[in-house]
Parts: C-alpha cells; structure tokens; sequence
C-alpha cells in the first residue's frame, strides 16, 4: 500500500511537471495548459492508456486535471460500446465527473461565505 | 529607437522564469496533492464501501471541497504563486478556478454574478473535455466498425 | 531545492516502511480446507504480493494485491487470474479480485472471525461491491 | 506636443488615500491616510473604491480649507469598466466633471486639463487625480483575486490608493507647472499583460524626449525625473534606451520610478506596483511634499499607461502605451 503513495506521488508530480513546462516553455495560459492536459487525458483513454496508469498510480491519475478528460471518454466509450453511435453523444456524463458537480456545489457554498481579499500573506 | 532594436533590448533585460526550479516546485507541490489524494482515496476505502474503482469520485470531491477552504481563506493564490502547475493541474486547481470566480462575483448577486460567471475560468477545460470526448469516443467507434481495433 | 532535501528521505523511509509490512502473504478462511492447492495456484504466478481466500460452501473469494511495478496491468491480471481459477475448479463459484478494498475486507472477515452462517452473506455483498462501476 | 503655460498654475495641495497594503510602502508615511479595510467599510471593492476617491479630493480641499463648492472642476479617472468608481464619485462631490481615461497615465493628463482650464481663466479651485483599487482593477484585468495562477517575475502589483491634486492659479510657494507634453499612443508590438513595463517604457522615452527637446533641455537641468509605475524592469529598459541614445549612465541617476520604489524591494510584488493609483500618489504626496521643503526646485513627472482591456489582450492585440508629463518647478 505505501508504494501506491510513493507511485501517486511521482506520476502526479511528472502531470504537474507537464503542465509547468507548457506553461513556462511553452508560454501558455493557465486556461491553455489545462485544456491542453484535459485532450491529452481524453486521448490517452481513447488508446487505453489511461486506467493502466490509474491502476498504477490511483490518485496520481485520477486527481491530476487529465482524468477529467479520461472520464468522460470513458463514460462515451462505454455507452457507444452498448448503444452504438447515439451512445457517443449520451454516455459523456453518464460516468460523471464529480469534479464538475462538486466545483459547481462547494463554489455555490464559497460564494456564499466567502469574500475576496487582497492580501498578499 | 526602431522596433526591432526595443525588442532585442526587451530580451535582454526581461529575466527568463526559472525552469528547473519552477519544474521542481511543480513536482512536489503536486506530487503532494496527489499523496494526499490517495490518503482520502484510503480513507474512504477503509471506512465507505468504495473500492479502488470507485473511491476516485469521493476522492475528487473532497479534494474541491479542501479547495474551497483554501481559495476563501487566500491561501491558494499562495500556493499557485509557489507551485504554478502543481497546485493548478490537480483537480483542486480546477475548484480553485472554479470556485475563486464565484467567490469573486458574488456582489454581482448570486444569478448574474455567481450563476453567469462560475465557469469564467474553468470553462474551456469543461469545453475542451467534452469535445475531446466526444470525436476520441467517435473516432473509436468508427475504428472499432471497420473492424481496426475492438473496445 | 530544499525541498528535494526534505522528500526524498521522506520516500526513502516511506519504502522502507513498506519493507517492514512484511506479513503474512496467504491466507485462507472458512471450509473446506484445501489451502495448499490454492497457495500452489497463486504461488505459480509471480506477480501477486498478497493473497487472502474466504471459501464458503461452494463459493470462494479470492482477494489479491499484485505487486506494485505490475500494477498497471491489474485488469488483465485480474482476469487472468480468475481464469485459472475457473478451470482448476469447474464446480465452484469462484471470484477473483485484485481491488484493495475487496482485499482489506477479506483480512477483516479473517480477523472478526466471522462465523460460517454469516460467511455466504458477505461473500455476496463483496462480489457485488467489487462489480460496481464507477 | 509641448504646451507651456503662461500663467503657471499651482499645484496648491494633494490628497493621497491608499489601502491595508500599502502600509508597507516606503511613500506610506507621505499619503494622508492609510486604510485596514481594503473596502473602506464598504460593501463591494468598487463602493470602497468610490469612498476613496472622495476622500481623497477632500483631503485636498481641506488643506486649502474650501469646500466641494468652491472648486469649479473635477478631472479624473481610474481603470474600472466605464469608471463607475470616479464617476459615482463625481456624483457624490457634486463638482462639475469629466472622466478621463488614460489608464496609468490618467494622474497626469487629468493635471493637465485641469491646468488648461485655470489658464483659460476657468477655474479658480479644480481637482485632478487618478485611482486605482487592487481588487476590482485585477478582477477585470486578469483573474479573480483567489485565484491561483503563477505571476512572472515581470508582474505587477496594482496598487491601492488614489491621488487627487488641488489645482489654482498661481502662487510664488506653491509648486508651479511650467509645461506640459500630451504624449503619443506608442506600439513597439509588446504583447504581454504581465509585462506592462516592457510596453509602457517606449511611450515615456519617447515624451521624456520630445520634451526636452522642445523646452531645449537636458537631462541634468531636473532634479528629478519620475516615471509612473513602469516597475523595476521597466525603468531598467527606459534606461536602456536612452543610454544606446547616447546618455551617460550617471546623468541617469536622476531618473526614478514611483512604481519601481513603491513597495521597496520586497520579491512578493515582482516587479513593483502599477495602477493609476501608484504615480498619482508618489506625484500627489511624496513629490509635491519635497517640492515645497526644498529638496526639488525642477521635476519632470511621466505618468504611464497600458491602454489595453482584456478583449483586445485576448483578440491577440498588441499593447499600444501612452505617456504624459508635467513639468514642475519650484521657487
């Protein structure tokens, strides 16, 4: 079980090392790099290259933003596999993504009881 | 002073972010995050019934839920300034835009300002995740007709 | 790079810990007892670290943990596995599982000493869980 | 470009307010108040920004004990979305006003409008000044305020504060504005929102230089030449250019920037401060303070603007900066 730690560590480390470099080499936005790494994790799904390294790596996969694309590939796979073409289009949230629904949940929450401060310490 | 000649000077003068330990700091902040990911992941395995199949939903979610404590205290800001990449790529980077924006806009009123500008942010990584999605889950169907490869 | 000071011993005893964890690699709960057939079978393939088997009756839970390096082929493992299992024993009803929560719960069927009327029951409830999707 | 003012108008006296942060600002001890509470009480960061303006100008006006109704205009502006901030404000001060956008820059062209309109005999009393309020400037100009992006060793820090200045005709000890260049709308093709420095530098080099050359100056006849808030690697391009110009470094001593200085070299802020609120508060309080103590007889003040908005950042625009200054001079 501590290996899966030290391998969650590593291969979430590499991901962010990725997004580093596209955004200091590469000259990136934010919003770029992380659109960038949510199409590389829907590809590496596609290829099935994806859940190998959950498998390997738990939360080192599944935390960085690239699960987000793995899953929702995955959730279109998996219903076009069952209902063909139509499925391509009604599967993507079918394995939902909770990061969506947990973003939009704890942002309506913050909104409400938080307020933006310009501090710097 | 021509142009080009400002611009050869603007190279010179502008210092270039420090690669190496920008990439080192990336690593280990995020790397961190992920540690602490697959605790949460351990935790609900031990004590939820989830299995390691499973347990990435609540792991995720309670990763945003540490996100929004961090953005409405200002201490994120802090550590995206340290990590860049580290503390923006994990899924806590995501609830960090997402949730900074309605923080942000909740003088606009909780429709316009919360409701229209949530995903100001964060938008283009839902966009490009559902669009991506869709033409690799389409492009595999295709493959898999013509009989190239099997799902 | 103060950093790398601090986490690189981290992980260094972090694998060493790992080292030390060494417990029991097989175990086997319930009837019929036919433990060093089944520790024969999983011994043959290289990859798995841990084994704990609950039999009851005809059913028979095998939770597995491979190996970290080959961790990222588990799903085949998985049904490689379970495979093997099937043609040594035709007549039972066998489910391999190499999910860790299904492993920790067969340590703890183990460890409550969970009696055998019982026994049927949790076999079932783990099958299911391990079954679900995300 | 150079106008000369016949009658030089008198800078009477400046109102500076600035927020929590910029306690730590090595100018603090010059601003007539330094706020806790980064929305003034408010409820929203532009309502608190609106209540630093006004208390800004009345600080001002009660140094020359008047009241809001003995001053005939109200030149100003700050770099929120249609300048709801110094408009509201003008709503409140009930002066007669213009709103004036030229972002960064905006402290020194509103000085001189204003100076024009006491030249013209128009006014007796005007106020002019600029502002800007950290939060609500970074909300529109780049991200929410907690949001965690990484900022460039070339970033700014968009200041809180606002500066007004009490504009009248002239007196012997006052502080005098002698001229004035309106600079041009430059684009040396800098593309970088984190790297206004860079943008902004041609457009003061280019003001700096037409008005020496049209007032038939040098460098060494000002005891000090003050740029907005190009920051540290700003000034250090301006510098640049003027030495491949031909200027000896040591001429260029006296050569500064209120961004550059303004929170001292504390690495938290980058490269230095920005805002339409930094110069106009180093010009408002530090320099004219100085001015009238004696340690400066001749200043060349350079406020700086970015005239971008997000959209044209976004539509892959190039940053086109402006530059204007005043020429101050002291008996």
């Amino acid at each position: 079980m501590v290996m899966t730690f030290v391998f969650a560590f590593i291969i979430g480390g590499i991901i962010c090392v990725i997004g580093q470099l596209l955004m200091d080499v590469g000259n990136l936005t934010p919003a770029h790099t992380l659109s960038t790494l949510v199409v590389l994790g829907a590809i590496l799904d596609g290829m099935g290259l994806y859940e190998p390294l959950i498998d390997f790596a738990g939360a080192g996969a599944t935390v960085p933003i690239t699960s987000f694309g793995n899953s929702l590939t995955h959730g279109a796979m998996a219903e076009a596999e069952k209902h063909g073409l139509v499925g391509v289009l009604t599967g993507m949230f079918e394995v939902t993504s909770s990061g969506i629904s947990a973003a939009i949940v704890f942002g309506f929450i913050g909104a409400l009881i938080f307020k933006p401060k310009g501090n710097i310490d | 002073m021509e142009k080009e000649q400002y611009q050869q000077l603007e190279q010179n003068v502008t210092p270039k972010p420090p690669y190496l330990k920008n990439v080192a700091k990336a690593f280990f902040v995020g790397g961190f995050i992920c540690a602490i990911g697959q605790a949460v992941s351990l935790f609900y395995m031990i004590f939820f019934n989830f299995t390691e199949a499973t347990a990435g939903n609540p792991t995720v979610a309670t990763m945003v839920f540490f996100a929004m404590i961090l953005t409405g205290l200002g201490l994120y800001k802090r550590i995206g300034q340290f990590a860049g990449a580290g503390s923006a790529v994990p899924v806590t980077g995501f609830g960090n835009a997402v949730i900074s924006a309605a923080i942000e806009h909740r003088s606009e009123g909780v429709v316009l300002g919360v409701g229209g500008n949530l995903f100001k942010l964060a938008g283009s990584v839902v966009l490009f995740g559902v669009v991506s999605a869709f033409f690799v889950a389409l492009i595999k169907y295709i493959l898999v007709t013509i009989g190239v490869v099997s799902w | 790079m103060r950093l790398l000071g601090i986490t690189l011993p981290l992980l260094a005893v972090l694998m060493l810990l790992n080292g030390c964890a060494e417990k029991e690699k097989f175990i086997v709960y319930g009837s019929p007892q036919n433990e060093g057939e089944v520790e024969a079978l999983i011994k043959e393939e290289d990859f798995v670290d841990r084994t704990t088997v609950i039999q009851y009756d005809d059913s028979m839970l095998v939770a597995v943990q491979i190996k970290p390096w080959d961790k990222w082929k588990k799903a085949k493992l998985e049904k490689k596995l379970q495979k093997k299992f099937d043609k040594k024993y035709p007549n039972k009803d066998v489910f391999v599982s190499a999910d860790y929560k299904i492993f920790y719960e067969a340590n703890k069927i183990k460890k409550d000493q969970i009696e055998d009327n019982k026994l049927s029951d949790k076999i079932t409830e783990l099958i299911k869980l391990a079954k679900e999707e995300t | 470009m150079v106008i000369v003012f016949q009658s030089k108008p008198s800078l009477l006296a400046g109102g500076v307010v600035a927020g929590p942060l910029e306690n730590r600002s090595v100018f603090s001890q010059y601003f007539d108040a330094v706020y806790d509470d980064e929305r003034w009480q408010m409820k929203t960061n532009e309502q608190g920004h609106r209540k630093m303006i006004e208390e800004a100008c009345e600080f001002a006006m009660k140094k020359m004990n008047i009241q809001n109704g003995d001053v005939e205009y109200l030149m100003g502006g700050d770099l929120v979305n249609q300048m709801t901030p110094t408009n509201f404000a003008a709503r409140d001060l009930a002066i007669p006003f213009i709103g004036l956008f030229s972002a960064c820059a905006t402290s020194v062209s509103s000085v001189i409008i204003a100076c024009l309109l006491t030249e013209l005999g128009a006014a007796n009393f005007s106020l002019a000044g600029a502002s800007s309020q950290h939060n609500s400037i970074e909300r529109q100009f780049r991200y929410p305020i907690n949001y965690g992006a990484q900022k460039p060793q070339t970033a700014q820090w968009t200041v809180t504060a606002a500066g007004y200045a009490l504009i009248g005709k002239h007196r012997e000890e006052y502080p005098s504005i002698e001229a004035a260049t309106i600079g041009k709308s430059i684009d040396y093709g800098m593309d970088d929102p984190f790297h206004m420095g860079a943008a902004m530098a041609p457009a003061a080099f280019q003001t700096i230089q037409a008005h020496l050359e049209q007032r038939n100056q040098k460098i060494y006849h000002y005891d000090l030449i003050l740029t907005g808030d190009l920051g540290q690697l700003g000034l250090k391009l301006l510098k640049g250019m003027f030495v491949e110009n031909g200027v000896k470094n040591e001429e260029l001593t006296f050569l500064r920037d209120a961004g550059a200085e303004f929170y001292g070299q504390d690495e938290a802020f980058q490269s230095g401060a920005s805002g339409a609120g930094c110069s106009a508060a180093v010009f408002f309080s530090y320099v004219l303070q100085q001015m009238r103590a004696g340690s400066y007889k001749r200043v060349l003040l350079v406020a700086t603007g970015a005239l971008l908005s997000p959209l044209s950042y976004q539509q892959g625009e190039t940053i086109p900066c402006t530059a204007h200054a005043i020429e101050i001079t002291m008996k």
